[in-house]
Order: C-alpha cells, then structure tokens, then sequence
C-alpha cells in the first residue's frame, strides 16, 4: 500500500470510528509496524495543520481522534441545536484541577484540599464526563477513588495526565510561605 | 415434461415464476404459446405443493387466468367481425412487461446497494455549546492551574498550618482502628450490653475519637455487633450480634 | 473569509452534523449566497475526489453530508462494529424499485404490479427506513401513500429521486412492438 493509501484509510477510519483510535488497532488494521505508522501519523497531523483544514488529528494516550479545528466554532455553533448551557462553575473547576493533580483521590481527599464539602462539584464533573471511579480505596470503609477521563483530557488538548504542565514550584513557594508563616 | 427433481427457486410471485418460465424456454414475451405455459405453469404449482412450498391465492387465480386465456385461444374466430379482437395474452403480456421492468431495476439497485454498503457515516454528534462563557475546550490549562492555585492560597490563609511544618516539634500520632475495634470488643466481653458514649469515655484526642467511631461503624458493617435504641433521641446501644 | 476558509468550516460544520446538512443551513451558518456555496461545494467535493481521501462529501436532496469512501471499506471494516447484515431479499428489492419508481403509491399499486401481495417486504422496507409512509390518497379508503426516505438515497447513493436510472426507454420501445404485432 502507497503512503497515500495509508492516509486515506486512516482517515476513514477516524471518521467512521467516531472516537479515539488506538496505535495498535491500527497498526493492525492497516498491517503495518508502530514505528512507520506514528511517522505516517505525524505526517497526517502536519498536513492537516499545514492546510488548516476544517478537521484534525488529536493524540490522546497512544490513539487518534477526528475533530473540529477550534478555528471554524463559531460557523459549527450556528449549525447545531444549542444544548443547555455547559458552563462549569469557579467550584468545578477548582475540584476537577484538585482530582487533575492528585488523581486518584477520595471525596475526602478533596474536601480537605478545597476546605469545604465538594460532593455537588463532583457529581457535575461525573455526570460531564470529565471525572470519573478509578477504584477504590483500600482503607475503612473502601472509599471510592477519582480520576479525570479521557474526556477531560479531550475538553483540555492534553495528551496524556503526564502532559499537565507543572505546577509544583508553586506548590512549593506556598508551603514554603506557610513555613516562614509559623 | 420430465418430472421435476431440481430444487425449486423461490418464485416472488405468479408474475415472477412466469418470468422464469419465459426464460426457461427461451419464450418471445410476445407471442406466449399459452398451451405449453400453462401446463408448465401447472406442473410448477403442483410440485411446490409437493415440496409444501406456500402456494399463495395469487398462484393460483394466475393459474386461473391462463386457463382462461387459453380456452379463449382455442375458440374460433369470427372473421365477419370486423374490429380487431384485442389478443387474449395482450393483458398478461401488459402485465409482464411491466413486472420485468421493476425486476430489472431491483439488480441495479442491489448493485449500488452493495457498493454504498461500503460507505460508514459518522453517528450526529451531541454538542455542547455552552452559550456564555464559551464551551469548556475554551477553557485554557490557564484556568485550571488558576483554579489550582487559588484554592493552594486559599488552604494557606484558611486551613491550619500544614502538617508537614509542625514534623520538627510533635511526632504524628498513629491510631490504628483495628486496635480500637479490639477494645471495642473487650468492653463487650466484660459488659453484655454498653452504650455508645461508654465507646468513648476518657477519649480526647481528635484522632482516636475518629478511630473509635470508625471501628464502631466498621464492626456494624461487619454484623460482628449491633447497635439499637429503645426510643428516639434515646440512648444508642450496642450489643454483639451473638447476644441479640 | 477567503474561499479556503469556508472550505475548511464547511469540512468542520459537516464533520460535527454527523447527518446531512441542508444547502440553506451552510448558507445562512455561512452568511454566503445559495450560488457562491454550491460552487466552493462543488470544489471541495472534486478535491475530496481528486485526492482520494479517506472522506468524501455527497449530496442529497440539496443536503451535504461527509462519509467514508467505498475504496477503504476493508481496512475500516476491520476496526469498527460490524454492521447488522443490510441483506435485503429479491422481493424486498421488487417491492423498492416499485415504489422508487411510481411514488408515492399506495398497497394496493404495489400488488397489481408484483401480482403477489407484498405487505411483508413493505414493512421490512419500513423497519429498515428505506421506506416510509407520505400521507394518503384522496379516494374511498384514504389508503396509505408510500414513498422513499433520504435514507433510501444515502443507501443507494442517488443525490435525489430525479437521479434515479431512467427505465422508462425499455417501457416504450416494449410498447410499440406489441402494438405492431397485434
């Protein structure tokens, strides 16, 4: 099979499947090795950011999605039915980065984090599907631990949990504050 | 005709098996020779009842019809009658025509079927459109590290000291719930029968109050004790499940 | 916006649809006349063809839509769910092109032409939603109209009812011979 060929097939493939795609599926779907399919990614996803099509390629954890280009959102907002609104409150947010940080982390967890009750935040981010069980606990009462999906990482452009930027010199600025504090 | 010992195709319908008989014998649609038609048509009948194939009514009224068709062949024509006489089969010839018509496009048709079958679309998408602020993906790494952070700040104005700072001057106390379940069921073996609050009496410490509670929530969960009251608002109390 | 621009937010409108999406929707998502925007599709679509890229657009009934093209179909079906077998019996067919070719038409117009009562494949034909139900007829009875669906053209890959192969030709050259003859 010509690259061309692999490209275009890889393509109907992210279209029809709808959904992430992993490396494996389809190297064996296409036959091909790891090595030449991830350059043959790589040459896709460049083509289709060099052209600035309406469509890309995303990576999320060793799989490929179709999407939308953020560009063209206003043009696809007009299109489609608006659902009700999706915005997610100052408390949310503050939960889904406390669950993006610590994961996986218990409802304790993260209501010592915040200082107050977080279940409503919680149970919003489940049902967004940003949040979600990872398990749980091995300790009285096995309390269930949290994790962000692979949702989340969609909704944020992030690769993989490893590719949050860091935020720990920060961290470590405030505990250092908190120190010279007492 | 030989008797017939080949499977039978399923016919679609009296007009279908026709077809197949105009075929067979390599027939002019339009100069049917109804006498020999009609007896294969027959024979076909016959034989699909043999095999218990559904016969339906239509098979039979054609069956009727070509009978019918023939014995008007077969009456002599009156020269004298001057307007032509529209030919018998012309009807069924109607009919014909225009059943092969549709049994020809039903191919074409499963042709392209065939070929588009090989075409995937994608299933509607459920969007979110937030309306104001804009969608989540809007959302820059920015608001979550914001949001992070603020709540770090917020900790350190709020929350005690951390922990981690008071390391130097007081050793962390360890409480063990599986040890205050074990005086849990000590007290029961002296007494049958005790009341929550006796759980904890002469506890002060924050952490062993907590234990306590957990291994008395633990040991119900476990059905290794029962816990009741005799009225509301009452006094909880607690018993072994043996006891009860 | 330049014509690349629209381009690539109608490849992004359709890509989000999923479904087909009327002439008139990109037109006013676009703000761009009916003229201007069936010839930037009409680019878009031999681009589509002359790279032969894994997607396509086709259109139907004044409605784009994208999807997968036929020459991939082997490789995308060996990652995505099998479809339910699409088998559709010879009198099922009949029973189509019957209707495809007189709608709309009612039970009965079906019958006289199969010369077999056809209410079986009729209901498949509806179950699967080639087939679907356009009114009644003014006369005793008000007997049900049957006519195709756009699914029935996505199927077959007609743009519109008007698209469908002429069969009319055999009808008259059939005509005349058995007028001469009799």
């Amino acid at each position: 099979m010509r690259i061309k060929e692999i490209e275009a097939s890889i393509e109907g493939i992210l279209f029809a499947a709808g959904e992430a795609v992993s490396l494996n599926a389809l190297c064996e779907a296409l036959e091909i090795d790891k090595i030449t399919l991830k350059s043959i990614m790589k040459r896709l996803m460049d083509y289709y950011q060099f052209e600035r099509r309406g469509i890309q390629i995303i990576e999320i954890e060793d799989a490929y999605q179709l999407c939308t280009r953020p560009e063209y959102y206003k043009y696809i907002k007009k299109l489609t039915r608006p659902k009700p609104s999706q915005y997610l409150s100052g408390a949310a947010l503050e939960t889904l980065a406390i669950i993006a940080y610590n994961q996986p982390v218990t409802r304790s967890n993260i209501e010592q984090i915040r200082g107050v009750n977080s279940d409503g935040s919680l149970n919003k981010l489940i049902e967004r599907g940003l949040v979600e069980e990872k398990g749980r606990l091995d300790a009285p009462g096995k309390p269930i631990l949290f994790g962000t999906t692979q949702s989340f990482l969609r909704c944020f452009g992030f690769k993989s949990i490893e590719d949050l930027p860091d935020i720990d010199n920060n961290q470590h600025n405030d505990q250092l504050k908190i120190q010279e504090k007492v | 005709m030989n008797k017939l010992s080949f499977k039978l195709p399923a016919f679609e319908g009296p007009l279908d098996l026709l077809m197949h008989l105009i075929q067979k014998n390599k027939i002019n649609i339009y100069d049917i020779p109804i006498a020999k038609i009609t007896q294969q048509y027959l024979l076909y009948l016959e034989n699909m009842q043999e095999m218990d194939l559904e016969v339906s009514s239509e098979f039979l009224m054609m069956a009727a019809s070509l009978l019918y068709i023939k014995s008007k062949m077969l009456l002599p024509k009156h020269q004298d009658e001057e307007d032509e006489e529209e030919d018998p089969r012309q009807e069924l010839v109607n009919k014909l025509l225009e059943y092969k018509k549709y049994k020809q496009m039903s191919k074409v048709l499963l042709q392209r079927h065939d070929h588009y079958q090989h075409v995937f679309f994608k299933e509607p998408q459920t969007l979110d459109f937030p309306d104001d602020p804009p969608q989540i993906i809007a959302l820059s790494v920015e608001d979550l590290i914001k949001a992070f952070n603020s709540v770090l700040i917020r900790r350190s104005r709020l929350a005690p000291p951390h922990k981690a700072s008071f390391d130097e001057i007081v050793r962390y106390k360890r409480v063990s719930v599986e040890q205050k379940r074990v005086e849990i069921m000590l007290l029961l073996k002296r007494k049958r029968e005790i009341t929550l609050m006796e759980v904890f009496v002469d506890t002060y410490d924050r952490p062993e109050i907590v234990a306590k509670f957990l291994a008395v929530l633990d040991l119900i969960k476990a059905d290794v004790i029962y816990a009741f009251q005799s009225e509301s608002d009452g006094e909880i109390y607690i018993v072994r499940s043996s006891e009860r």
